[in-house]
């Protein structure tokens, strides 16, 4: 049994009810691995192209699967108003060994980065990308 | 015939609008269709005059400004992604 | 403020509580990383040198402060009867940016599999090392 | 005056014991510590017999062969480590 699953939505999300899914996929999962970001300093508007944004993480979760040997990933992407503190994406990968597993959550993330249609804004205004993010997902080319 | 523009950020702020229906009976390059888009108020001037800032999606799908856009399809512009 | 933490302990743990902890710390978290390890394929047996095990955990954290801007971070390792499925050991780190939360979860997790006394027997018998940890853990260096 | 030496995994097994006190009245290189132990017991030979297939802990610390061993210490003999 795999499980590759993407969602976007307002409310939170529990990383140890997400985690539990897919420690329990199968006797061959051996190493999890989670990445959560969270809102630092101020508070966030998150704007998203619905459809569109689903659309890309399965793309980058079939990207993935195309590289690593992953038996389950899972991206939970929020959008709305967020406050300080609060979680705002997960990104959970589950493979039989630990390097699969951190280079594959590792290159979501920096996938998400760059390609996922989300923006942020803040008290300051619509927060610009940055080119630390594109070099970061230029490493996986 | 239409083109089904969509607007997200400052982008969609700019121009006061998260989407519009825009006439279209022919096949052109999304560069030029946006470039068409100045002409219809002094926000679409503003969010369209520099395509360098922006990126786009035909039909959900990220291409570049020389992608040909069609009736009946979906155009979104917006700025570099920075969600994550 | 900030958290710094090694336990051993026969019982499970709970991610879900265990992140809470870091993600709460300081509004400057914005990545929090995970590694859990999980019993694969067969039952196992974790012996392990109370008292150096901790010791080494701890030396271990210390290295990873010197190295990342980490807010916190937490290991906790499990002894004992483990059956397939169970977690054996979590790491978590917490900083402002993911490639250091990233990072130094993998330095801790390649450090702990080859400088942590903890012993791994199955119905084989003693599980032998493995070198491929060894250069994991080089990689570091 | 002795050392307190500590076993672990198949050194624990094969020697029979999870640790034992040694006479020492003066410092020693753990390995010619080693050397000696092996003299206790068979099983004592078969789990001393290759160093190379062992690591060491002297007080907690990991540490070479080399290492000074003196009266009141704990010396930890085990395999490599297989945990995390």
């Amino acid at each position: 049994m795999s499980l590759f699953e993407v969602r976007v939505q307002a409310g939170p999300f529990e990383i140890g009810a997400e985690q539990a899914r897919l420690s329990a996929l199968t006797p061959e999962v051996g190493a999890v691995v989670s990445f959560t970001g969270q809102v630092r300093d101020a508070p966030l508007l998150l704007e998203h192209y619905p459809g569109m944004a689903e659309r890309e993480m399965e793309a980058l979760l079939a990207d993935a699967r195309a590289r690593w040997p992953l038996i389950g990933a899972i991206i939970v992407h929020r959008h709305g108003p967020l406050a300080v503190g609060e979680p705002i994406v997960l990104v959970l990968t589950a493979s039989s060994h630990r390097r699969a597993a951190f280079e594959a959550c590792e290159f979501l993330m920096d996938w998400l980065k760059t390609r996922a249609p989300f923006w942020k804004k803040d008290a300051l205004g619509w927060v610009d990308a940055r080119d630390s993010d594109e070099q970061a997902a230029a490493r996986w080319d | 015939m239409s083109v089904r523009l969509v607007y997200f950020a400052w982008v969609r702020e700019r121009i006061g609008l998260s989407g519009e229906e825009y006439p279209l009976t022919q096949s052109l390059p999304a560069g030029e269709l946006a470039a068409k888009l100045r002409a219809l108020s002094a926000g679409h001037a503003e969010a369209l005059t520099d395509l360098s800032r922006l990126r786009l999606a035909l039909n959900q799908q990220q291409v570049g400004w020389d992608a040909l856009v069609s009736p009946g399809d979906e155009l979104a512009l917006f700025p570099p992604v920075t969600g994550g």
